[in-house]
This record gives C-alpha cells, structure tokens and sequence, in this order.
C-alpha cells in the first residue's frame, strides 16, 4: 500500500537544485583504469608476480651467501639443496643467485628494449602520419629499408663499437624495433585523423602538437601499453636468441637466456640447470602476457561500458 | 481491440566493471496496426535499449533483461529463443538505426547487404532478390538505383546512405518497423524526405512504426501516440493531439516548453529544465525526476507514483493527479500558439 | 592502375638498390678478413694476402662495390668466402625451397587455427574456453623455441619414437619442426583476432546484420571475420617473409638445411657476398609481400581502394 | 652452430701444423716405429713399408657383401676444391674420393695410386709407378700427367692450398711459387703415362709421410680448368679416383659416398656400400640420434653426455694441448709492464689448480703443467714420464702464489691489488671455453684478489680479427700439434711457424733445440735436451699449459675395424664392418 499521506503533497521549493551533484563520482581516465585493474583478478596476480620477481632480482643476490660468479670446484653439478636452493652448476656456483643477477639483465632488456623501440615508434610514426605526404613516404622508405637489413649486421657491428653488455642489446633492440611500432602507429593516426572529433578540435583551433598528443594518442595509449607488454617477452626472447648464437651478455654478467641455453645444452643429465631459469623464463613473460591483457581491456573504453 | 505489439514492466539493466546500470525500470507501452508510436525523451533515458531489447539484439551480456513480458501479435517474444526470433527479426521487425555511417558493413556492396536479407525471409533467387533490392531503392528516392546497388557504403552521401538503411528495412515488408532517432545524423531537408518515406511505407502496407527520438518537431509530424520516457520509465503516454494540448507531467511541459515555435521571438525566455538526467548507476528512489521538478513533493522523493489513467487512454506517471495533491495547470507559454486550434492538429 | 603499379615497381627497385648499397657499406665497416675469419686457424701472413687478392678483397671497396653491383644486375650475386667456389645463388636456390616448406607448413597451420581460436576466444569471452586458450597462446608466446624444440625432439623422437630425431628427409621429418615453428605464430594470432574480434562485436554493422534476422554463424562468418581479418593482412604479410626465410634455431636443433641459418653464420663469417646475397633476396620478397599485402588489402577493404 | 665450430676448432683450429703433420698418439695401437720419425730412423721406414703394401691385398675380401649402409655424424666439406680448401673437414671428404700417390692408413702408410715407389740413393728422386687399372669415376684412365698438373696447381702463385708448404720441398717449387722461377723448373716429371719422377731439393726422410697426410689428389687438366672456381662444388663438378663416388652433397648438412666399384682396390678395402656423413649442430640432437639407432658412429661426442652413452664410448688423446698465453706487449704501458714482470705471471700460474679446474670444465679435459702432450711417445715410452721438469705444480699452490704477487706488487710499485690496470683476457666462443675463462678470472679474484682481469669472448670471426690486431693482454691457445718434441718447443719461440711470438728470451731456447739436434746425440740426450729447453720455457710463465684434450666418440654395436682420427682423417673406413 502506498506510504504516502495527504500531508506529503506539499510542495518543496528548493529542490530544482538538488539533482545537480551527479550521483556516480567521476573518475579521470587513469583512475578509471586503476579501478578496473584492481578488480580483475587476472591483474592482482600478474601485477604482484611482476612486482616479486623485481624485488627478488634487486634484493636475491645482495643477501645471498654466495657471489654470483663464485666458483667451487669442489661442488659442481650439485642439486637443489638446502646449501644452494637452485643447485649449482658445472663450476659449482650458486644457480639461485645467478637466476636474480640474470634476472636483472634480462628484465632491463625487457623493459627497455621495448619501451624505446615503442617511443621511438609512436614519435616517428606519428609525425608520418599525421602529417602524411612527403615525411610519411620517406618514413616508409627508411622502415621498408631497415627491415630488410638482416638485424644481425647491427648487432654484431653495435656488439664491437659498445661491448658485449645489456646497453648494447637494448641499442640494438631500438635499432631494429621502431619500424614495426611506426609503422602501426602511423596506420592508426591516419585511421584517427579524419574521425569528427579530431576534426572538432582542428576546427576549435587545437595547436597541431595538442592535437596529435591530446587527442589522437589516448586512443593509441591502449596499443601502445600492449605493444609495451608483448614487446617485453620479445626483447626478453631476443636475449635468449642471442645467447644462443653466441652474441649474448659478456661475462662476468649473465642472464636467464645464457642460463636457459646453457642448461638446455645439459637438460638430459641436469634437468635442474634448465628447469630453474626455463620456468622462470616462461612464466615471468607468461605474467606480462596476460598483465598486458587486462590493461589492453581496462584501457579500451568500448569494451567495458 | 487486440495491440500488435504490448510491451508490459520491462526491466534491462547492463553488467560493468563497476556495478549494475538498471537502464530500463519497467517499461510499458502498446503500439496498435498502423499506428506510429513515438517516445521522446532525453538521450540516455533508455529509449533505443528497450527497441533493441524487443527486437532482441541486445549483446548479452553486458545486457540482460530482468524481467517484464513482451507480446506481440498475442505471442509473448521475450521467451523465445534467439533461433526462433531470426524468423521475427528483418520478417515482422526491421529497424532503421541512427548512423547510417557506422551502420553499413564497410566492406560490402550496398546490393549484397540488401538481398542477404531478403534471401533468407522470402526464398526468391539472387535474380529476383537483385530485382527487389532494385526497386527498394528506387521506392526510396535514390535516383539510378541499379549504380547505386553496385557501390561501396563509404561512396554514398549521408542522406544516401540512410535511404538505403530504409530500403534494407522495408524490403521483407516488415509489420512492425523501427526507427532509432533515422534523420538526427541528416540536415533538416533530408530529414522531411525520409520521414515521407516512412509514412508512405506505413500507407501502402499498413505497418506500424516505433519511432524513437528526443526531436519534438518530428513527434508532432510523425506520432498517433506518443509516450515520453524519462529515466528508464514511460512517465506519460497519450494519443498525440491530447498530450500537446494537454500535457499532464511536468517533465512533458519542459519538453514542450524548450520547443520554440513559429512566431516565438527573441524575446520569450525558452523554458528550460535544469540539471542532467540522473545517472543510472543507483536509480533514485520516488520519482526520477523530482530533483528537477518544479513542482516536486515531499511525495515525490518519498516513493514513485502510479499510473493515473484515463479514459481516452492518456495515462500519466505523477503525483501531481493524485485528487489529494494541490492543481497545478500547466504553464501557457508551454502550449505552443500555432496548435491552439484543434482542427489544424487533425 | 597501371600508374600505381609502375610508381610501386619504381619505389621498389630504388628501395632494393638502397638496400644494397646500405648493407654493403655497412658490411665493410665491421673489422676482420673474411678469409683469416672462414679459414679458422691462423694463416701466416703470405697465405693471407693470396687469397685476399684472389677473392679481390685488396682492390678499393669503390672497385669492389661497382664490380658488385654489375654482377647483381645480371642477377649473380658472386661466390661465397666460406663455401669456397660456391656460389650464393646456388646455395640460396639450395636451401631456401627447404625453409620455404617448413615456414609454409608452419604458417598453413597456424592461420587457420590462430584465427579458429581468436574466434572461440572472443565469442565465449569470459567462459574457461576463453582462459584455456588465451593460457594456451600465452603459452606459446612465453617459452623459449630453443625449449619447444628440445622437449618436442625429447618426448616425441626419442621417447614415443614417432618421428624421426632430425634431419630432413621426408615429409614425418617436418613434423616436429613445423610444430615448433607454428606453435609461436598461432599463439600471436589467437590473441590479435580475439582483441579484432571483441572490437567488432559492438560496431553498429553487426547489430544492423542482426536486425536483418542473419543466423549467428551468418553475422560471425559474413560479418565479424571480414571486418577482423582487414588489420590482420599486413601483419600476415610480413610474418610470412619472416617465416620463410626459416629460423635459425629450429633449423640448428633438427639439423635442417634451411636458409635461415645462413642468416646469422654468414655474419659471423664475415662472409660479404653471402650477407648481401641474403639481404637482397629478403629486400625483394619483403617489397614483394609489400606489394602483394597492399593489393589484398585493397581487395578485401574497399575504402582503400588502390587506384587512389 | 657450436658443435661445428667445435669440430673445426677441435682437429686443427690454432694448430701449428709443423713439418710432417700431426702424429697420431692412439695409446692404443701400438705400432710405435712408424710413429716416431725423428731424424735418425726414418730412413729404414719407408723401404719396410713399401713391401708391407702387397700382403694387404689379400685381406678380407669375403666380408665386403653384408654392409651396406652406415651413418656417421661429423663435419661436411666446405670445399673439394684442393686447391683452395682450408678446412680439414675437406680433406676427410677428399680421402674417401680420390686416390692419392701413397695413403696414410692408421699410422702406416700404405700404396694407393703408386703400385711402388723408388728413391735414388742421395734419398733426392722419387720415382712413381702407377696401378694399371688406375680409373676415374667417369671410366676415364688416371695418367702421371694429372699428378703432375695437380702438383703444379698446388704450389702456383696463386694457389691458398693448406698443403702448400709440404710441397715446397721439391727442387724449383719455392721459386715457382713466389713467382721467380718458371713451372717448367718444377722437378716434377711425367715420365710416361705410368711413371711419376720427383726431385727434392734436398733430402727429407719424412717427405712420403708428409704426402701421405696432405696428398694432392690427381685431376685432368682441361676438367679442373674448364670449371675455373666451381670446380669440387657439387657431386658433378669433381672426378673421383678413390674408394667412393660423392652422390649427394648439401652444404653444412650432409655427404652421401657410394662404393666406387671401379677403383683398382675395390675388391679389399672400403667394404661399407654407403656412406652417410650428417653434420649435427645441436649436441642434444646428436645423442638423441645415437640412441635412436639414426646414427652408427658419433664421430664427436659432448663430454656432458658421457653418461647417457656409456658402453658405446670410447676416446682418444688429441695431440694439440691448450696454453693460456700471457703476452709480452699488454693493451696499455701500465699492463705491459704488469704482464711482463716475472713474479706477477707466476702468481696467476701458481693460483690455479690446472687438474681441479680441467676436471670441472669438462671430462675431457686433462690438466697438465707440461708443454709436451702427455702421451708423446718415445722409443722407450712416455717422454713426460721419463723427462721431468722442475716447474709450477699443476695442482698449483695458493701461498707460493700470494707471495709471487706480493713480490711483483712491490717491484711495480703498487702499494695494492686493486691498483693493478685493466687487462682483457680472451678467447673464442664456445661454452666450455666460456666457462674456464670465468673461473680462472674468479680463482684470481678469490685467491689473488686480482678483479682487473676481464674475461672476453667473441664469436669466431672477431676474436681472429682481435688476435691480428692484438687488442688483449691475455689468450686461450691451443697449440703444439706436432710430431717432434723439438718440433714443439720450437713452436713456442719466434723461429717457430708463427713468427709473431717474439719474446726476447726465445732465442736461447732455440740456441738449446738447435744443439739438441746435432747428429751424434742418441735419443736420451736428445730428449734430456729437449726436457732443459721445456724447462726455461715453462718458467718464463709466458706460456702457462693448462690441458691436454681426450675426444670421446660413440661406436654401435656390430661396427669393427673404426680408426680413431686423431690429428689425421676423420673416416680411415679401410677395414671398417657393420654388420646390424
């Protein structure tokens, strides 16, 4: 039955106003996102994983008992033991520091190596785009050029000026990684810059440098943070490809692609020396992978409305 | 006599990342043979969701309907599944959406968009639907039909292509058809010539037309009945000359008043409602649009009033008409002069 | 058309020939002799000025460079340092029908089911298929190839003895390979289509497919994957040159006589003509695929028409 | 990619091939005379052996019907081309195609094209005479004239054959080839179809030995010119006269011999049908193949995987020996000076423990502080066993060390370990190199304290490219491969083959070589000698030894008769019988 009684029928004169404050509270963009990230489970668990295995590769080796390239003779070849947690390898040095010193290497050529060739790519691809005709064809020229050069050639020749280290790898990843990022980014500009709401700001007066970064690269953000999290396993693999062909890391430094390869010289006798660093290869990308997932779904506002 | 369509409390609300959005509250309107049913209303105010949810093309999820019943021609829809409403939908349904931009598959000829559905409802051959789609176009007003059928969606003007939209709709002679907001993206002249489309559709084969959009100018040149929906809810349904004349809700009165006539001058201040409709996030409780009343009660915030109908079918969703609630006549300048005289309206 | 297509042939030869001239300068610039390198031993010093000048590497790079190009002109690509007296035509004409089998097999696997599980994933997004195979190409993506091969080689050669250990000598040989190779592509795959796939879901031109009464497999087949395959197409483009040019690690563990390791021994070898051998045969098929890419393109989406 | 390298780098990379080639130590065939052709009993030797050639036609002809394939995984040729090859890998191939005027055969020498040679007594004219039935694959005859050819070819200015410099020794050849005098001077004459003559220029016992290890292989002259540079690229560009004809050859991949049934010896030697060289990469592969039954021999075995073949492995010492050598000239003045103070080098040999460190590396790797291969022979037996020197142990000792480098530390007027410069140590790419660089950089770091030593690797190409320019104070070398001890001491010094290793305290060893050498010494004082000159040598610490190498390969069961190569041919498959 209705609650209402005859007193209720009287007007209320300030209400007009009342309706003004929006009941859902606005979030900006990013905290919009946040808020999403923090209520994908998929996204709690990758974030957190990510976020051990950095600090165990910055804090493992300072408070492990062994130096990384410490050699035993005498305990070579060990097993996982409750000396060496990882084992130790032919010369007896301790796998479990090791896998973390590597762990530093490996994850700042995954971080860096696509981080730049990604930035590098969103400028450069971004000004061909936009601005189109001669900038773009020439751009085209170059990445048409570029990606034919087998990457090999740069890095052996990056490996002789710079030495064999990280610096040298993350150059060469840069090197050869901003033409497929350019190229990307610059199909999509194209694709954004007629779109009406980038021409309601060209008409509004919008400066050129405005609009390429305030309008047409939000909708890009979404790419490029997956580009960023899917080019991490391919700079992490590009280490390992490395190492492989004998180009990787110099000593004394080393890293999960040397320790991986070098483990899967020997997996048949020490399954260990493999299994360590190969798992943790793989999840460590798998981690990235699927993180890169649920902020590709969180960034792209079609898909969560 | 029996509605074609009777729409009856339907409630659809969407699943998001950050809760449940109840879009539609309990909707209920009827569209009867040969009539055109118009609801106006602001944007967001769930009018295109309930057509979509009739024509059962919502994407579920995020979609999903809680709860109301859907007849049409005595047969309740909503329980069937989506296998069986393909025989309804482009049959007995068609629907003309807003954008024609977006709403043509950019990669295919115009022609092939046309028989796909023809083929599949009326089991002619590709001659014969190409013939069909032909003449469709030309039934449309699109001048050499048979070029057109050959050409790309992105080749085609604005008001071309929204022509075709129609012809896609009217080509399985459907009995009910939609229209989600057909002329907001076309300017003023296209959009006479594609609502003379629609009436000369509903002449020749005596369809019924649901008409959707927050335009008042097409209202009063399209609707028999129009029903006004605010906030997910219908808050006021009547034939179309009783709610020009006399509008019961206060919310029909802004609609009305914000409409400026023929002979408004600069002068008159247009009526305005102030505020934005609520966010549905957390529907309010009483009615919605009490916090933007004028004339709202203690009532008003406490619960949601009832349907108060009346005999010639005008109902209205407000305390206001409750006998115990003060009278309240609604502004005059809100009446627009022009259609002060009745016979004109006929 | 004609105009566009003679402008293309135009950009690709002045692109090739830039190709050339980069790699052969930059080629010279990395230090060593290709003849002490290839020998592997220490030569004293008269051996080495011989045989430099037998292979003409003592006259002005200049000289060298001219002499290069009129040899590639006729289509000659000269004879490699390493493989003395081969020439790189007869070793790329050797080699690369091999790698091209393995990369086509690999990649007419993993296109259709790449795109088979982008579909499944995207239409039962959120459902334990989705999981599954989103796991599965984040799977593939995430482990080493040197570590798919191994442990294919491990458990389906030696163990199971169903294929052969290595080599390439019939077609149970390629299994594993192809495998190995498709199992990376189809992970990439899967996770572009269903990112394509759950864009194209809430474009209008499905919902207006759907007013029309289309069945679903109608809207997904006719509808969703056209529209998803278009930004698909350059990406195949390139991936098939990649795929066909072999990989070095695959070819290095099944012991196969592809192109790909020629890659990356020749520069280590220093071996010049094998490195620019290989970079001018990978410079045609990329302007090749290029071209190939943007008429397809042009086909399949019609708002970029090529005779723009 | 590793592996072959490894193979490569394995038979002869660095090694110094000396005068006479790489004596076979096979601790397990015994026929010691043959092996031991120091100067002064080389001369009864080849008269002996021509005889011993007729009886080994009679041998074994029955057995030769129920072989018919095996499948051996090693090295592929990069070449046929004799007169341009480098690669020893070439030369394995060659010897199953061609015939050879003599042919080397498990450390004897054997007659193979020359039915019996002659020499003059001034020990200067070899005479040839050909088999009658001497045919080419395509059923052409073998004639003296393309011995003659081929030798020419081989010693042309122009010509980068490896098996130049054992040609030398003929009357004319050094003219000819530098270019001053005419081919026609070249003592190397046709004399018929049947007879080749040869003239050295002056008497060298161990010539036929030399020709036995790097032949030149016979060749028509309009056949080998007409092809110009393809010639010995493809099964059809190349005329074979040996044992085998070559039907499928790719690149880096595999070889396929089958019996040449019209080579003059079919009928007793070479039984196998089918020969099928793989060339494997990936160790794992290789092993896996083993088991699988895929492969019958693995000619190179990774010493990781011992354990999953044992019962099939067996091995063999190789001849060449690794060094690390400390140079005399450092990257900079500071490191110059360092490396050559003599206490500072003997710290860094008395740190490591050489068999410790060996051992861990790798199973085949035997340590040793000596710079003769351990089981050089003499006459009597061991020369390290029977000879000893008095220099650092090889188990080294950690306090010796210490003070060694306290000593130097103050000579160089460092007041601490940490103020040493910079120095680079280098080697090539390879994981076990790899691994024994890092630890003996850290035993100098643990032990010394020393962190200034950098350990360098750089693939193949660039770490030869380095070893020109001599951009590193410190290199891992492999050196020694040699037939005579003194052969191998010399090899050390400035006068050796390698004219860049040119410290000032060489030329007083070369003074003691040189006297061990006179003719009147038996082999004792020969060998006391040699012992003195080792000796100063090792305590100059220039060159630290480090270890001698045992190769491990993999035999299936049913496989008789395998030849284990040593520093000579990889496939001696004679009297090879694989009955499956």
């Amino acid at each position: 039955m209705s609650i209402v009684t005859k007193k209720d029928f009287v007007m209320v004169r300030e209400s007009a106003g009342a309706a003004d404050s929006i009941v859902r509270p606005s979030e900006s963009f990013v905290k919009s996102v946040m808020r999403k990230m923090r209520t994908n489970k998929a996204a709690v668990v990758t974030f957190s994983y990510i976020i051990l295995v950095t600090a165990l590769a910055i804090i493992a080796p300072l408070v492990s008992r062994y130096e990384f390239d410490m050699t035993n003779i005498m305990d070579g070849n060990k097993g996982p033991s409750s000396l060496h947690w990882f084992g130790t390898d032919a010369v007896g040095r301790d796998m479990w520091t090791r896998i973390w010193v590597g762990a530093r290497v490996s994850l700042t050529i995954g971080l860096f190596g696509s981080i730049i060739p990604e930035i590098l790519g969103i400028i450069i691809g971004g000004i061909a785009g936009y601005f189109g005709g001669v900038i773009d064809s020439v751009t085209m020229r170059i990445i048409d050029v570029g990606v034919c050069i087998p990457s090999l050639v740069y890095i052996t020749m990056l490996m002789l000026f710079l030495g064999g280290g990280p610096v040298t790898i993350i150059a060469a990843l840069a090197m050869v990684g901003w033409m497929g990022p350019a190229r990307n980014v610059r199909g999509r500009v194209m694709q954004f810059k007629n779109r009406e709401f980038v021409l309601a700001t060209k008409t509004l007066g919008g400066s050129t440098g405005r609009l390429i970064f305030k309008n047409i690269m939000p909708n890009i953000m979404g790419q490029l943070v997956v580009n960023i999290t899917s080019g991490i396993p391919a700079a992490i693999f590009m280490e390992a490809y490395l190492s492989f062909i004998g180009m990787g890391v110099q000593s004394p430094m080393t890293s999960w692609g040397q320790l991986s390869q070098a483990g899967a010289a020997v997996f048949r006798i020490y399954p260990y020396q493999l299994l360590f660093p190969g798992v943790i290869i793989s999840v460590t990308i798998l981690m990235f992978y699927i993180f890169g997932n649920c902020l590709r779904d969180a960034l792209d506002p079609k898909l969560s409305n | 006599m029996e509605p074609l369509l009777n729409v009856e409390d339907l409630q659809v609300s969407f699943q998001t990342f950050a809760g449940e959005v109840a879009a539609v509250r309990g909707v209920s309107f009827q569209v009867n043979k040969g009539e055109t049913l118009v609801i106006v209303g602001e944007s967001g105010g769930g009018k295109s969701v309930s057509m979509q949810a009739i024509m059962g093309i919502l994407p579920m999820p995020p979609a999903r309907i809680k709860g109301g019943r859907i007849t049409y021609k005595g047969e309740d829809i909503l329980s069937k599944s989506d296998k069986e409403m393909e025989k309804y939908r482009g049959k007995e349904f068609a629907m003309i959406f807003q954008d024609s931009m977006t709403s043509l598959n950019p990669t295919m000829r115009v022609g092939r968009q046309m028989t796909e559905g023809i083929r599949k409802h009326q089991k002619v051959s590709a001659q014969t639907a190409k013939e069909i789609a032909i003449d469709m176009l030309r039934q449309v007003g699109l001048p050499n039909p048979d070029k057109i059928y050959k050409r790309y969606p992105h080749t085609l003007s604005g008001g071309q292509r929204q022509r075709v939209m129609i012809a896609i709709a009217i080509s399985s002679k459907p009995s009910l058809l939609f229209a989600d907001e057909p002329t907001t993206a076309l300017d003023v002249t296209m959009q006479a010539q594609i609502l003379d489309i629609m009436n000369q559709l509903k002449k020749d084969t005596g369809a019924s037309i649901l008409l959707v959009t927050h335009n008042l100018g097409i209202v009063a040149e399209m609707a028999d009945r129009i029903a006004v929906i605010y906030a997910g809810q219908i808050v006021e349904t009547a034939s179309a000359r009783e709610l020009f004349f006399h509008p019961k809700h206060p919310y029909t009165w802004g609609l009305l008043g914000a409409m400026p006539g023929m002979e408004t001058d600069k002068s008159t201040e247009l009526y305005s409602i102030k505020g934005t409709p609520p966010d549905m996030f957390c529907p309010p409780i009483g009615c919605a649009f009490a916090p933007r009343c004028a004339y709202c009660m203690e009532a008003c915030r406490k619960e949601a009033p009832e349907e108060y109908r009346e005999e010639n079918g005008h109902s209205t969703r407000c305390w206001l008409l409750d006998e115990r609630a003060p009278k309240v006549e609604a502004p005059t300048a809100v009446i627009p002069k022009p259609l002060l005289n009745e016979e004109e309206v006929q | 058309m004609k105009k566009y297509i003679l402008r293309r042939v135009i950009i690709s030869i002045v692109t090739i020939w830039l190709i050339v001239t980069i790699s052969f300068f930059l080629v010279h610039v990395l230090p060593g002799n290709p003849i002490a390198v290839n020998s592997g031993k220490i030569l004293s010093t008269e051996t080495l000025d011989k045989l430099t000048e037998y292979y003409g590497l003592d006259r002005p790079l200049s000289e060298q460079y001219l002499i290069y190009m009129k040899n590639l002109l006729h289509g000659n690509l000269g004879y490699s340092y390493k493989y003395a007296g081969q020439t790189v035509n007869g070793i790329i004409a050797k080699t690369f029908p091999v790698s091209a089998q393995l990369g086509l097999q690999a990649y007419l696997i993993s296109i259709p089911l790449g795109f088979l599980f982008g579909i499944i994933a995207a239409k039962r997004r959120g459902k334990t298929v989705d999981y599954l195979l989103v796991g599965f190409s984040a799977l593939g993506v995430s482990v080493p190839v040197f570590i798919v091969a191994a442990l294919l080689q491990l458990i389906f050669a030696v163990e199971l003895k169903w294929f052969p250990v290595s080599l390439w000598k019939g077609f149970s040989y390629t299994i594993l390979p192809t495998l190995t190779l498709a199992l990376g592509s189809i992970a990439g795959r899967t996770r572009s289509m269903r990112t394509l796939m759950l864009e194209i879901v809430n474009e209008d031109y499905v919902k207006t497919a759907k007013a029309k009464g289309l069945s679903k497999a109608v809207i997904v087949w006719r509808h969703q994957i056209k529209n998803a395959v278009i930004p698909m197409i350059p990406m195949m483009g390139m991936e098939l040159v990649g795929i066909l040019m072999g990989s070095f690690v695959v070819e290095n563990i099944f012991a196969i006589p592809g192109i790909g390791s020629y890659f990356v021994t020749s520069v280590q070898a220093l071996d010049y003509t094998m490195i620019l051998g290989l970079t001018v045969f990978l410079g045609v098929f990329v302007v090749i695929a290029n071209f190939i890419v943007d008429i397809i393109y042009g086909v399949i989406d019609p708002r970029i028409r090529v005779t723009k | 990619m590793k592996k072959k390298i490894a193979v490569l780098f394995l038979t002869f990379i660095l090694a110094v091939s000396m005068l006479g080639g790489c004596g076979t130590y096979s601790t397990n065939s015994s026929n010691d005379s043959t092996n031991n052709t120091s100067a002064d009993d080389s001369q009864n030797s080849n008269t002996s052996s021509g005889d011993t050639q007729t009886d080994n036609s009679t041998g074994d002809a029955d057995t030769t019907s129920s072989m018919d394939t095996i499948n051996v995984s090693a090295g592929t040729a990069l070449t046929l081309n004799q007169f341009v090859s480098q690669a020893s890998n070439d030369y394995d191939a060659l010897y199953l195609l061609m015939s050879s005027l003599v042919r080397y055969y498990d450390g004897t020498i054997e007659n193979d094209a020359a039915k019996s040679y002659d020499i003059s007594e001034d020990g200067l004219t070899y005479t040839f005479h050909l088999q009658d039935n001497l045919l080419y694959s395509d059923g052409t005859s073998v004639t003296a004239e393309d011995f003659r050819y081929a030798i020419l070819k081989t010693i042309a200015p122009d010509s980068g054959a490896s098996s130049l410099s054992y040609y030398l020794g003929i009357k004319g050849a050094t003219a000819y080839n530098s270019a001053e005098g005419t081919k026609e001077e070249v003592a190397v004459t046709a004399v018929d179809e049947k007879t080749l003559e040869i003239t050295l220029e002056k008497e060298n016992k161990a010539f036929i030995k030399a020709i036995s290890i790097y032949p030149v292989f016979p060749v028509r002259e309009e056949f080998a010119e007409s092809l110009g540079e393809e010639y010995g690229t493809s099964p059809e560009t190349i005329l074979c006269s040996g044992p085998y004809t070559l039907t499928e050859w790719t690149i880096d991949t595999s070889m396929t011999f089958e019996k040449n049934d019209s080579w003059w010896n079919a009928a007793n030697e070479f039984p196998i049908k089918t020969v099928n060289i793989l060339d494997i990469d990936s160790a794992n592969t290789e092993v896996s193949m083993f088991e699988n039954g895929e492969l019958d021999i693995a000619a190179s075995v990774d010493t990781n995987y011992l354990a999953t073949l044992d019962g099939f492995i067996k091995s063999y010492e190789g001849s060449t020996e690794m060094f690390l050598w400390i140079k005399e000239t450092g990257t900079s003045d500071e490191a110059t000076a360092v490396l050559s103070n003599l206490n500072f080098r003997m710290a860094l040999t008395y740190a490591l423990d050489r068999s410790a460190i060996s051992g861990a590396v790798s199973k085949g790797f035997i340590g040793t502080n000596r710079a003769v291969s351990a089981n050089y022979p003499t006459a009597t037996g061991k020369y390290v066993e029977q000879y000893t020197v008095d220099t650092a142990p090889v188990s080294g000792n950690i306090e010796l060390a210490q003070q060694y480098l306290a000593a130097a530390l103050s000579e160089l007027g460092y007041s601490d370990v940490s103020e040493l410069p910079a120095m680079t140590y280098m080697s090539f790419e390879r994981d076990d190199m790899k691994l024994l660089g890092e630890t003996i950089t850290d035993i100098w770091k643990q032990s010394l304290g020393i962190t200034s030593i950098q350990f360098v690797q750089y693939p193949i190409g660039t770490a030869i490219q380095n070893f020109y320019t001599g951009n590193y104070d410190m290199f891992m070398i492999s050196l020694g491969c040699s037939v005579s001890a003194d052969d191998i001491i010399k090899s050390f010094t400035s006068t050796g083959d390698y004219s860049f290793f040119s410290a000032d305290w060489s030329t007083d060893i070369t003074d003691m070589i040189a006297d061990a050498n006179n003719e009147e010494y038996d082999s004792d004082v020969y060998y006391q000698k040699i012992a003195a000159a080792e000796e100063a040598l090792l305590n100059e610490y220039s060159f630290v030894p480090l270890y001698n190498q045992t190769f491990y390969y993999a035999i299936a069961e049913g496989v008789e008769g395998y030849v284990e190569p040593g520093a000579a041919f990889q496939f001696q498959f004679n009297h090879l019988t694989f009955t499956k």
